[in-house]
């Protein structure tokens, strides 16, 4: 479903378990530090994330579990985050999208999505109903282009 | 993540610490309900948060569901001590127009 | 060439590229936290991952690039790592294994395969020439039965 | 990794900070052939390790050749601060042996 990837491509596979979520976002948090991300920044990638993953458990198996994809790229300096199941799927990606909108309404608040959009620069939700969904999500450094920092013992290093 | 509670007179207080998401809102529900199940003296909630360095609307949908089952019987639901990131997601889910946010427990009980 | 998988099975797959190796690590760590290993235990994790995956880039794919695939599993207790890669494979897995022994001289120690060996429980090395390496590497926590440690925070929390 | 590099007389002073691996190891290489290579006063050289959180044998191997190629040179190579994990895979690897770790700057050098 990537239309294309970099070299520095990972892709991670697990199952579709509540637990994995945490992973998940630890992962991607891992990986984003390869980019001149602000620690905000980061927070709001890992909420990103968090959402994505969680629908693919939440939703996308409901009462079953299956396989969840998250594929993490980085293309022309932005990350690159998909999130993909090959769960029931999503009837109207539009009506999805909206706050408060959820087919599960004594659990959940229908923020998910809202989050996404929110906190990412660019969002694609790609479903099919019976199939599956994947939600490609891109966000580039706002500070771009200045050198990522080190730790606060280290007045001005060369970064490598 | 970490939940642990305690009651003080009318009020439970559950601490919660680490990351408020799906994994987590499952055993900060039955820690609630088994409390209120167990001590029919309970009335309110405060929840606090000043350890939980992670949060998304799984664990904001954990603290809604907690207070529409307060009001229904009167009780009132308190989040204390919210570091950044997470009361950002706190705020901009619309939570700080229903929830009273407290720096302390002390200025949370007080309230009451 | 993973025998058996458990639920909580990740599967990562990445190019061999030099910054992969910090991400691979990383990745194990977060993965690690699952069960009650130490700090100490962690870091021995990390090395034995950093050197497996170090000889997928610099041995197995020397001089051009391919895929290495990390499968982190948990069974019976135990952290399960394997390190794969369709790469050059090793000759004699008996010669390479000891110390000092390296194909290249130059460069390397001929460690790689003595600190996975001292610092994990289990190991098994399969590789075919022409084919590629797989190294599958089992480590038990020691103090097994104990529940993981938190932040300094909180003195006895209920771990969930 | 973070690699910055001084000169005092005839000793080049590297400060590392980060994770010491195969991909850190290229630049570490580099910097220090280029400073060889630009000043010839330099014989001896000093690796501050005391914000390396890690280190693999990539990492050994690097300093390990760095030692070759001063002991060659009759030029003398040490080590500044080693925290706990860097420490172990060090003296696993057999390179306490040959070369030796200060813990501070000032004892490295005032050993020359
Ligand atoms: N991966 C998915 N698979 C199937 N349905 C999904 C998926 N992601 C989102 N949805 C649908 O979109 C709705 C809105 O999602 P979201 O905004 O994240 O809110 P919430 O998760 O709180 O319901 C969900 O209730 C669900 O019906
Ligand atoms: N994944 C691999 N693919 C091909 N050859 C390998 C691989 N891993 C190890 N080897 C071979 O085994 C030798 C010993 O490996 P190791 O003990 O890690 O030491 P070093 O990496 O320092 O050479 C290597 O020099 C190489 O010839």
């Amino acid at each position: 479903m990537s239309p294309s990837i970099s070299d520095q491509c990972v892709k991670i596979e697990f199952l579709s378990l509540p637990e994995n979520v945490a992973f998940a976002r630890a992962a991607v948090a891992v990986f984003a530090s390869r980019l001149d991300f602000t620690v905000d920044e980061i927070d709001e990638i890992k909420v990103a994330t968090s959402e994505a993953v969680s629908n693919s458990v939440v939703h996308g198996y409901r009462g079953t579990s299956g396989e969840v994809r998250l594929i993490l790229d980085v293309q022309d300096g932005a990350l690159v985050i998909t999130v993909e199941d090959d769960g029931c799927g999503i009837k109207d990606v539009a009506w999805a999208t909206q706050a408060a909108h959820t087919t599960e309404p004594e659990e959940r608040m229908g923020l998910g999505l809202v989050f996404i959009h929110e906190y990412m620069n660019d969002v694609v939700v790609r479903s099919k109903p019976g199939r599956g969904t994947s939600v490609r999500m891109l966000k580039a450094p706002v500070q771009a282009g200045r050198p990522p920092e080190s730790g606060p013992s280290r007045p001005t290093p060369v970064q490598h | 993540m970490g939940v642990v509670a305690k009651r003080i007179g009318q009020t439970l207080i559950v601490y919660l610490d680490g990351e408020f998401d799906l994994h987590a809102a499952g055993p900060f529900k039955t820690v609630v309900a088994d409390a209120f199940a167990r001590d029919e003296r309970l009335r309110h909630l405060i929840i606090k948060m000043s350890d939980v360095t992670f949060m998304d609307s799984s664990g904001v949908g954990a603290i809604l569901g907690r207070y529409r089952d307060l009001r229904e019987r009167g009780g009132r639901l308190m989040v204390v001590g919210l570091q950044m990131p997470v009361r950002k997601v706190f705020d901009f889910s619309g939570m700080s127009r229903v929830i009273s946010v407290f720096e302390s427990e002390g200025h949370a009980l007080a309230s009451l």
